[in-house]
């Protein structure tokens, strides 16, 4: 057995905290128990969450997640921990999903979403908060029944009234979407500019281009 | 090449998306759009549409004005002295600035999708029912868009169920075991209904005498059963096992015992 | 995603097949595969049972199991390899159960509410004030402890007595329950009619059909 280390009593703003840890854990057993946590949790587990639980100093606890996650990594493992909306995840690791299937029947087929309700769930990602008359404007069809299923589906959640006429309500992104397409956070999505170099890549004659005055792009926040 | 219009009709999510394709399938400079053929072909769709009998929004229709909108704002000559004062704006700016945007979301949502495959093969087991108890396992997790939900679904039940309604002035103890029968007709034999919710219920001194009597007949024919969570706490009913036998019979023996 | 059922992994004769393997997988990737499938199914899995499944010798499985089991015993490793019922599972480790059940404890849960409990705080939130009798006039049934719960959890409060026959309580929504849904106040509330136009609008359904051939979006709305 690892023999206790010596550690100074650190929170997050490294500082020593006042209040001595409940439980006088030594760091393996604190490894253990962080890994058994995460291993029973659906949600992602924050950080200082796990901390905050366990009465441990945070930079304790984010050692032993960053400890753990590399050595979940390793090609020998089959299990992942991923940071995802802000907090960590245990995962099957996605190139073994051949095998997996074999074992386990019956993967319940995630409802798939169209490509009109992704292409309104990005329009929101990236632009929230938004009304629907908002998005309706900026995707020139009406299909306000797309933002009723991403409700539905807790993809996206109201976010107050707007202070226009008619105060309509906005909408924002939610937490289940940062966990079902796998994003740390907002800002982890590319740039809208991003897209933009590949729509213009993607024009194959390289006739001269006005370059556009102001660039409509913003960045993801 | 092919023709462009050698697609697949109705595939198009809107009229933006028809006309992206458009350009893009044909290789268009989208800065220098040759608004007449662009036009003519869109028109061609909407035409091919209708006689395959492919109903199209409102927003083709409009799409389809705008479009021949700016064809003959391009047409005209242009005068300088306006364009000096508004600047030179090209009639066709909008709606490029409008497509560019539609193609940046959907190139965006071809990212997600992209990411949503990676999530979809990454499985989780968690455990955590092991480790709660009972009652914290139960329950939804809700928004306000879980409540508005409720709400509507709870109007409209009310809106098709039949209301027993019972009269004021001659309420009588079967009329109350009619109404109990009612009440209690749908609910789960593990729920509990407040005794002093149904008495509160009542308009009249006269029905909520009848409605205790009612109880009192109902449980000793073994319809219902009292419940009580707590010392000194709300007295709460629920039907008994026997409940769709004996009430039958509770009836029709009380319709001669308090007539 | 969660796996719904375990299918055993046997083929139709039920042996293990003597074909060669038909994906060559090198020691640490069969590890890897070994660890997922024992992670991700719910019953214990045999070894002869994953060697089947996976087209591997048996020896080498046991080995690969052997292995596993020994790493997840060491103290800083929080889960554990048992055999149980003949078959392999992965779960936590009994030593940390009682830190388990503790962070679970404090873990804040998600705003959870019956169905029964959310259609008594939804009437409230709209119709408030209203009465007890009056929520069971509408929803049609109530179950008796409702009211306490949303009492006790301090979603709602008593708003005096209506002044009728019995003198009804009126309750209304708290603090607390703008706190949870996230509301300034309560004109923030979408209003039915908002809800509906949403629904009504739903001209084609957001949820793909499994995709047929390489149309890259819905038909039109």
């Amino acid at each position: 057995m690892k023999p206790t280390e010596v550690q100074p009593a650190l929170d997050a703003a490294g500082q020593t905290t006042d209040e001595a840890p409940v439980f006088e854990l030594d760091y393996a057993q604190l490894k253990a128990i962080v890994e058994a946590v995460i291993y029973i949790t659906d949600e992602p587990l924050a950080a200082d969450q796990i901390a905050t639980a366990l009465k441990q100093p945070a930079a304790r606890v984010g050692q032993v997640l960053e400890e753990l996650t590399a050595e979940y990594n390793r090609a020998d493992r089959g299990l992942t921990i991923r940071e995802v909306a802000g907090g960590y995840k245990l995962s099957t690791k996605p190139e073994h999903h051949e095998a997996i299937r074999a074992f386990v029947k019956n993967l319940k087929p995630a409802l798939k979403l169209s490509l009109p309700a992704l292409e309104t769930l990005a329009l929101i990602a990236y632009k929230q908060p938004i009304t629907a008359p908002e998005v309706l404007e900026i995707r020139g069809v009406q299909g306000a029944g797309v933002l009723k299923t991403l409700l539905d589906r807790k993809l996206i959640a109201t976010a107050g009234r707007k202070a226009v006429l008619g105060k309509p309500i906005l909408y924002k992104t939610t937490k289940e979407f940062l966990v079902q397409f796998g994003l740390k956070d907002l800002s982890e999505l590319p740039t809208l500019k991003e897209f933009e170099e590949l729509g213009r890549l993607s024009l194959s004659d390289a006739i001269e281009e006005p370059a556009p005055s102001e660039a409509p792009a913003e960045a993801a926040e | 090449m092919s023709s462009p219009l050698n697609f697949h009709l109705a595939q198009y999510d809107g009229p933006l998306d028809l006309l992206l394709d458009l350009i893009r399938k044909q290789e268009i400079n989208i800065y220098d759009i040759p608004i007449a053929s662009i036009t003519q072909q869109y028109l061609e769709y909407m035409q091919r549409a209708a006689e395959l009998d492919i109903e199209l929004s409102a927003e083709f229709v409009y799409m389809a004005a705008t479009l021949i909108h700016i064809k003959s704002r391009m047409l005209l000559p242009r005068d300088p002295e306006l364009d000096k004062i508004t600047g030179e704006e090209d009639p066709r700016q909008e709606l490029v600035d409008r497509l560019l945007e539609h193609e940046r979301f959907k190139n965006a949502a071809e990212m997600l999708q992209q990411k949503r495959l990676v999530e979809e093969v990454a499985w989780s087991n968690p455990q955590i029912n092991q480790f709660l108890s009972e009652e914290e396992e139960q329950g939804l997790d809700v928004t306000i868009f879980d409540l508005v939900k409720a709400f509507q679904a709870v109007l409209e039940r009310a809106k098709n169920r039949p209301m027993y309604e019972v009269r004021q002035d001659d309420v009588s103890v079967p009329d109350m075991i009619r109404y109990l029968e009612n009440v209690f007709r749908d609910l789960p034999k593990s729920e509990a209904l407040s005794a002093t919710e149904l008495f509160e219920r009542q308009k009249s001194r006269r029905a909520m005498i009848c409605l205790f009597l009612a109880i009192l007949e109902l449980v000793r024919r073994q319809a219902l059963v009292l419940t009580q969570r707590d010392a000194f706490g709300d007295i709460g009913l629920k039907k008994h096992r026997a409940f769709d036998e004996t009430l039958g019979q509770s009836l029709a023996e009380a319709e001669q015992e308090y007539i």
